[in-house]
């Protein structure tokens, strides 16, 4: 979709002679100090920081509900491992923790999705593993049991559907904090490979020039407020939706 | 109570292996060395022989196993080793970086909690309301912000424009350098507090006990004060004990912004010097001080919960 | 152009030392200066740091044999009021002060100085300093263990020492680094000397905070008379450019190192114009190009990178002026700079031909490594993309961290790379670094070989008449240009900005944020107490 | 009657707004209850019949509020009170107890604090007395050993026990009218005649009125003397108990009661659901047309499709069918 809307491509199309000209009729969110349309590049950051808020934010999803349901379910030592490893990365700064992946791996799309993918999903897994205790002795699950389902199956068909609504306001939640995230990675200079733009690293570089030139800084800045506060209210939204109680309150 | 906490406190030696054996191995990986770390300016220059004896010396040319082994040596006699660019033992370095990481850390979630949770009280309480919507929007400019971006807001803001504040630094440790730093850290456990204290009341609102309350003639403000407010703050304390614990790594990018001496710049200069002990000291060190304070707050809320037992 | 520039430096450094010399110092008040490199020291034993940002507290607490002179350009004897050096220029007799205390009272002597030297030669400790003291005659013996002390460091009296080398040697370039401050041989076993520094410094250490400041009282027994002028200096570490340009506009920092955004808007700025403090330094921007990656094996395709590159613009534009076009290795600021070499036009056309007698009309991809600097790192990689991929070259970025980079280049592992290196200020060691027998570890980073500079290089080392070996040193500098065994970016230009009520800063073209801190005083317009 | 009733409501409308539109939850109920009396609500779950309880005691919560009607209390009409003064009747003149007694209590505060609050809050006791206070109401509703209770949490503390706290409660000031919405449900079934009994014993006592909300008939014509039938928000009969048994009216309340067991059997077979009507009570926005009961009626003709039925005054009650006996 961006190439069809941005006026020019957000990496070659750079004029030092264009740089750092206020927006105007022909930039219409100015340029930045390559001379570049931060129209444009703002789009494209729009992939970038988009894709790695949505996936990072689906693998850790898939990691905090695995190990959280089974966990749950299973229990024994198994949930006590689980518990250990959630606890571990909870406690671990979890920047240090993405910043030392970026370090290995270097910088790039992939490495993004690895550092913030792996890092954050004890939230997740908490939340999994307390549900489905709740649910584990319900009625319906124990005549799974009886019906001589496997656990896989019970866990997949009875467990997931119940306890997927606060996970998904969570995982809604945690795109945010995942563009936030790859914002200070690049702060620390380890973030996307340039030159291609994501919204944090657009506005990491615009630093220094927060007096001189505001409007480099301004536009990623409010493209991150708008999607967080997007997906904050698409959370809220889900929460209302999927949260039997809400929905009982209202019906 | 007492066997309690001891199990707990047990309970947290695997997890801290577990964090030395990870860290180990992901700073063994890692490229760049602290050697090489001392030419990074392009001004100072290291030479080769020097680099080499400089690996050998800090024990960086054994294979891994060995490293690691020795390692685990170390720890087990409570001994975090030795840093490679002070050469003072780590834990005298993490030592003198302890008390500002817990003052940068009190003032912000203290700056959290005394904004964020009242503001969720009355968000939740009038929902709908301005105050409702406003904090909402406040909550999300907190969570939406990065932190050196707000931190330099603040600087401009208080220092510069208002002259109110001191803009880095230090001090004497005193309230008026820690007041910034203090606030931009402050602000997305502020934001998430706010929702989560919103949530909770909104939810115990609508508990059968407050409708008990309110069916003996009780008034609002009552209701809250003898019924909401004890509830609440089981979950709240929750959740201040996780960002509580988490905001001392957090504090990475506002302290190397503001100049502040914390946990947080030793160890991302660590990282960034490849002074792997003390990368592996400050990390076990946080972790440790998150543990301590969940184990806290789990002790906290079975004493406001009798639900609550200690199991 | 650059001629023009040298002038106008040299004449604001005139304007600046008459301004000095029309002011009586003030004795007392509080400097207040800053560390711009990094959000910590990395040590307080400076014997264990080169680092830039280290050298910047050192300054106040300790002295070296040597220091440079900035006026002059050149090292001379600090804690040596003489040193003599014998013909064939292997033993330097030094005769020491006899006024210089360190800060717990002590007169220094010859003892620690040899106690200095022996430290640097641990057989334990790995010391940046070494590679200056290895020369002296016996040292590795002593650092392998099979002597007991440095056989060429001999006292003859308290103050006078009589130092061997191996070759011979001019010690002052290596000598007056901080990392080989003389520290007092009572005090420095001492654990306390890790975390409470003593040394012959202007300043006396007071405190540390880590990771925020430094803090230093005036030395009474400081062998300068009358200085230093102010009764404490606070350096505050301050890495974060945006954080320090508050702070400066806030008069909380007397002096700020300014980067390129920082310099327009100062410069544009009717007050903060008035105090800016610019000079050339000794240091190269370059991109490196590794000859084991194929198409950079070819002279022409460097060549042609060097002309597909619109260095004046991105200089212009992006870097707003704050350095002088390379027109090869050595920069204005060195004594063999050439400034009749003609840096490569910008020429798209003229690359594209030499790309296409190389074989490579089509272009090919290389991979840049590059730290995330703002002069010499990603910014100015993201400027020279699109103008490659105009002559049909692509380029992977792969950014790293400094260390990483540093780690990379002496190890060869890189296609290309951008970094800034130390080009001075004596000419012959930064040359020396494209002789083909300097390691790629040391500085040979690009693999340099070319019979020709080896001779250049080897008559300039051997002759004793500075003229010619001037000569020779810029012939070997107009062979690199030709040969372009990088992308020859700029010089840089370092400004600093500092409050009116600052003075004695010096232009320092080793490092500006290095000064003289004996030197500095400040009037009552300061508000710091 | 010719002194005014304790309660009286007429034609109670409660309104429930989904979106723009307000539908009536609970349309033209009316009934009356004298001083001391014991009178029941009967009806199957989404009747109406604890939303009617709500709206007495003025804690109906948005969606849902009262869109109709008048409520007398000693012959003052209490729906339109301003929200300080209805807080006065509240625990005072009027209250409640609810069917869940473990959500019903606040989790982490003891109860005996939990009953001292009626005093402070109505008698304008001091904590102190306040709390001596409970220990006697705690043994007035026949708790063991109430001083050391007064000091458990209501998870401390069985169902039946929690039950008793929520009466003690309920009546700690002596209100006129105690408002008992399926008291007994979340119960034992050894224990819900203790509790049944507890509260006619006690409200007999204190001279208070009774609305016992139940989906149990059984239960109703053990306790009331009175008994209204709630069917999709109306009040579908309402006779004197001893009748509503031998003679149901409505085809609804001939329903409720040929589902039950044979009187005295009730011991025996345990608690009963109404489960053998034929269908479910329809969603308020769903409610037919005509007679609401006419998609599960056994006579329903096409009268009752058309037209909603008018009440009929019957010896001692009236009944709202269009085909009643």
């Amino acid at each position: 979709m961006s190439p069809l809307i941005a006026h020019t491509d957000p990496v070659m199309d750079a004029n030092l002679m264009n740089a750092e000209v206020p927006p105007g009729a022909e930039f219409w969110f100015g340029t930045d100090a390559q001379g570049r349309d931060i129209y444009s590049r703002v789009l494209y950051g729009a992939r970038i920081s988009l894709t790695v808020g949505v996936l990072s934010q689906l693998i850790n999803t898939a990691i905090g509900v695995a190990l959280g349901m089974s966990a749950g379910y299973w229990g024994g030592w198994w949930d006590d491992v689980v518990s250990g490893l959630t606890n571990m990365m909870l406690a671990i700064p979890s920047l240090v923790f993405a910043l030392a992946i970026m370090a290995i791996l270097s910088p790039g799309l992939t490495s993004l999705l690895i550092a913030l993918g792996l890092t954050n999903w004890s939230y997740t897994c908490r939340l999994a593993r307390a549900s489905t205790l709740s649910l584990r002795n319900q009625g319906y699950v124990q005549a799974a049991r009886i019906l001589g389902y496997g656990d896989l199956r019970i866990m997949l068909t009875q467990i997931l559907p119940n306890i997927l609504g606060p996970i998904i306001v969570i995982g809604t939640l945690g795109m945010g904090g995942a563009v936030l995230a790859e914002a200070a990675l690049s702060f620390l200079g380890l973030g996307i490979r340039p030159p291609f733009p994501s919204w944090g690293s657009m506005l990491s570089d615009a630093r220094d020039q927060i007096t001189t030139a505001p409007w480099i800084s301004i536009f990623p800045g409010l493209a991150i407020f708008v999607t967080v506060l997007g997906l904050n209210l698409l959370g809220d939204g889900l929460r209302d939706i999927l949260d039997p109680q809400a929905r009982a309150r209202t019906a | 109570m007492l066997s309690y906490l001891a199990r707990r406190l047990i309970q947290t030696i695997p997890i801290l292996l577990a964090v030395a054996a990870l860290i180990f191995i992901l700073f063994s990986v890692i490229p760049g060395s602290f050697a090489s770390s001392l030419g990074d300016d392009g001004k100072s220059v290291l030479d080769a022989e020097t680099m080499a004896r400089m690996n050998r010396e800090l024990g960086l040319s054994d294979p891994i196993y060995v490293r690691f082994a020795r390692y685990v040596g170390q720890l087990a006699q409570f001994d975090l080793g030795v840093s490679f660019r002070t050469r003072q033992p780590v834990a005298v370095v993490i030592a003198e970086r302890l008390w500002p990481s817990a003052q940068l850390a009190l003032a912000s979630m203290g700056f959290a909690i005394f904004v964020g949770v009242p503001l969720g009280f009355v968000a939740a309480l009038r929902p709908g309301s301005l105050i409702d919507t406003g904090s909402m929007v406040l909550a999300v400019s907190g969570l939406s912000l990065p932190k050196f971006w707000l931190g330099l807001l603040l600087m401009y803001l208080f220092a510069l424009k208002l002259g109110w504040l001191p803009s880095f630094g230090y001090g004497d440790g005193g309230l008026k350098h820690l007041l910034l730093p203090a606030v931009a850290l402050g602000v997305s456990p502020l934001a998430l507090l706010a929702r989560t204290t919103r949530a909770a009341v909104l939810e115990i609102l609508d508990a059968d006990f407050v409708r008990t309350a309110r069916s003996k003639g009780m008034s609002e403000t009552r209701v809250v004060r003898w019924h909401l407010a004890r509830n609440a703050l089981v979950i709240v304390l929750t959740t201040v004990g996780l960002q509580f614990g988490s905001v001392i790594g957090q504090a990475v990018v506002v302290e190397k912004l503001f100049s502040w001496p914390g946990l947080g710049s030793l160890l991302i200069d660590s990282v960034s010097l490849r002074d792997l002990p003390v990368v592996q000291g400050a990390i076990l060190t946080i972790v440790m001080i998150f543990l301590v304070i969940n184990l806290t707050v789990d002790a906290l809320c079975a004493a406001i919960d009798p639900r609550i037992k200690y199991t | 152009m650059l001629r023009k520039v040298a002038i106008v430096a040299a004449l604001s450094l005139a304007a600046f030392a008459a301004q000095a010399q029309a002011q009586t110092p003030r004795k007392g008040g509080t400097i207040r200066f800053t560390a711009p490199y990094g959000s910590s020291f990395a040590s307080l034993d400076i014997h264990s740091t080169n680092r830039t940002q280290d050298e910047i507290w050192a300054k106040a607490i300790h002295r070296q044999l040597y220091n440079w002179d900035s006026v002059a350009n050149k090292p001379v004897p600090e804690l040596a009021t003489s040193v003599t050096a014998s013909p064939d220029g292997k033993v330097h007799t030094f005769k020491l002060r006899q006024d210089a205390y360190f800060h717990h009272g002590r007169q220094m002597t010859a003892d620690d100085v040899i106690y200095t030297f022996t430290r640097m030669m641990s057989p334990k400790v790995a010391y940046p300093g070494s590679r200056y003291a290895r020369g002296i005659k016996g040292a590795l013996a002593y650092q392998k263990g099979e002597a007991k002390e440095i056989a060429g460091l001999k006292k003859i009296d308290d103050f006078t020492l009589e130092m061997t080398f191996d070759e011979k040697t001019d010690p002052g370039f290596g000598f007056m680094n901080s990392y080989l401050s003389i520290y007092p041989a009572d005090e420095a076993e001492k654990d306390s000397f890790q975390s409470k520094p003593i040394g012959l410094g202007p300043y006396k250490f007071v405190e540390y905070v880590p990771g925020s400041r430094m803090v230093g009282e005036r030395w009474e027994k400081f062998y300068k008379p009358g200085k230093p002028y102010a009764d404490r200096i606070v350096i505050a570490i301050m890495g974060e450019a945006a954080a320090r340009d508050v702070a400066f506009r806030n008069k909380e920092i007397d002096a700020s190192v300014l980067g390129p955004a920082q310099y327009v808007a100062y410069k544009a700025d009717a007050a903060l114009s008035k105090n800016l403090l610019e000079v050339a330094e000794v240091f190269t921007r370059n991109m490196g190009m590794n000859p084991t990656f194929k198409p950079f094996a070819d002279k022409r395709v460097r060549q042609a990178i060097n002309h597909a590159i619109d260095t004046d613009l991105i200089i212009k534009r992006l870097v707003k002026d704050k350095a002088f076009r390379a027109t090869s290795w050595l920069p204005a600021s060195s004594p063999a700079y050439d400034d009749t070499l003609k840096p490569y036009a910008y020429d798209p056309e003229k690359a594209k031909a030499l790309l296409k007698e190389a074989g490579y009309a089509d272009g090919f991809e290389f991979e840049w490594t590059t730290s995330a600097n703002e002069s010499w790192g990603q910014p100015i990689v993201e400027a020279v993309i699109p103008m490659l991929a105009k002559v049909n070259i692509k380029v992977k970025v792969k950014p790293v961290e400094g260390t990483v980079l540093s780690e990379v280049v002496r190890k060869g592992e890189y296609q290309a790379y951008i970094w800034s290196n130390t080009t001075g200020p004596d000419p012959y060691e930064a040359l020396k670094c494209f002789h083909s027998k300097t390691p790629q570890s040391q500085c040979n980073y690009v693999l340099y070989n070319n019979p020709a500079v080896d001779k250049l290089l080897d008559e300039a080392n051997a002759t004793d008449d500075q003229a010619k070996r001037i000569g020779l040193l810029k012939q070997v500098n107009k062979i690199l240009l030709d040969d372009a065994p990088v992308w020859f970016f700029n010089y840089n230009k370092a400004v600093m900005a500092y409050q009116p009520w600052l003075h004695g800063l010096q232009a320092n073209a080793t490092e500006l944020a290095l000064q003289y801190y004996e030197d500095l005083w400040v009037d009552d317009s300061s508000p710091a107490k | 009657m010719s002194e005014a009733p304790l309660l009286s409501v007429e034609n109670l409308r409660i309104d429930l707004a989904i979106a723009d539109a307000r539908h009536a939850a609970v349309k033209d109920v009316s009934f009356a209850i004298g001083r001391g009396e014991t009178y029941g609500l009967v009806g199957e779950s989404g009747c109406g019949k604890s939303v009617t309880a709500l709206a007495l005691i003025g804690l109906l919560k948005a969606p849902m509020s009262v869109g109709g009607g008048r409520v007398r209390l000693h012959g003052e009409e209490i729906q339109a009170l301003p929200a300080a003064q209805m807080r006065k009747l509240r625990g005072k003149k009027i209250s409640m107890i609810f069917q869940e007694p473990m959500t019903a209590l606040n989790p982490v505060s003891p109860v005996g604090r939990q009953i001292a609050e009626m005093f402070v809050l109505h008698e304008g006791a001091t904590w102190r007395e306040a709390e001596r206070r409970a220990v006697e109401a705690l043994a007035s509703v026949r708790v063991p050993a109430p001083d050391r209770r007064v000091k458990d949490f209501p998870h401390q503390l069985s169902g039946g026990m929690r039950q008793r706290v929520m009466i003690a409660i309920a009546l700690a000031c002596n209100p006129d009218l105690l408002l008992a919405d399926e008291p007994t449900t979340a119960l034992d079934v050894t224990v819900q005649a203790e509790i049944l009994e507890l509260i006619r014993d006690l409200s007999a006592a204190k001279g208070a009125a009774v609305l016992m909300i139940s989906h149990d008939l059984g239960l109703i014509a053990n306790m009331c003397a009175r008994v209204g039938v709630m069917y999709a928000g109306r009040l579908v009969e309402e006779r004197p108990s001893q009748e509503i048994f031998s003679a149901p009216s409505h085809p609804y309340t001939k329903g409720l009661v040929a589902s039950l067991p044979l009187l005295g059997d009730r011991a025996k077979h345990g608690r009963q659901r109404l489960r053998e009507i034929a269908g479910v009570v329809p969603a308020v926005t769903n409610f037919p047309a005509g007679c609401r009961f006419n998609p599960r009626c056994p006579a329903a003709s096409d009268i009752c499709l058309s037209d909603d039925p008018a009440p009929t005054q019957l010896p001692g009650g009236l009944v709202r069918c269009h085909h009643h006996d």
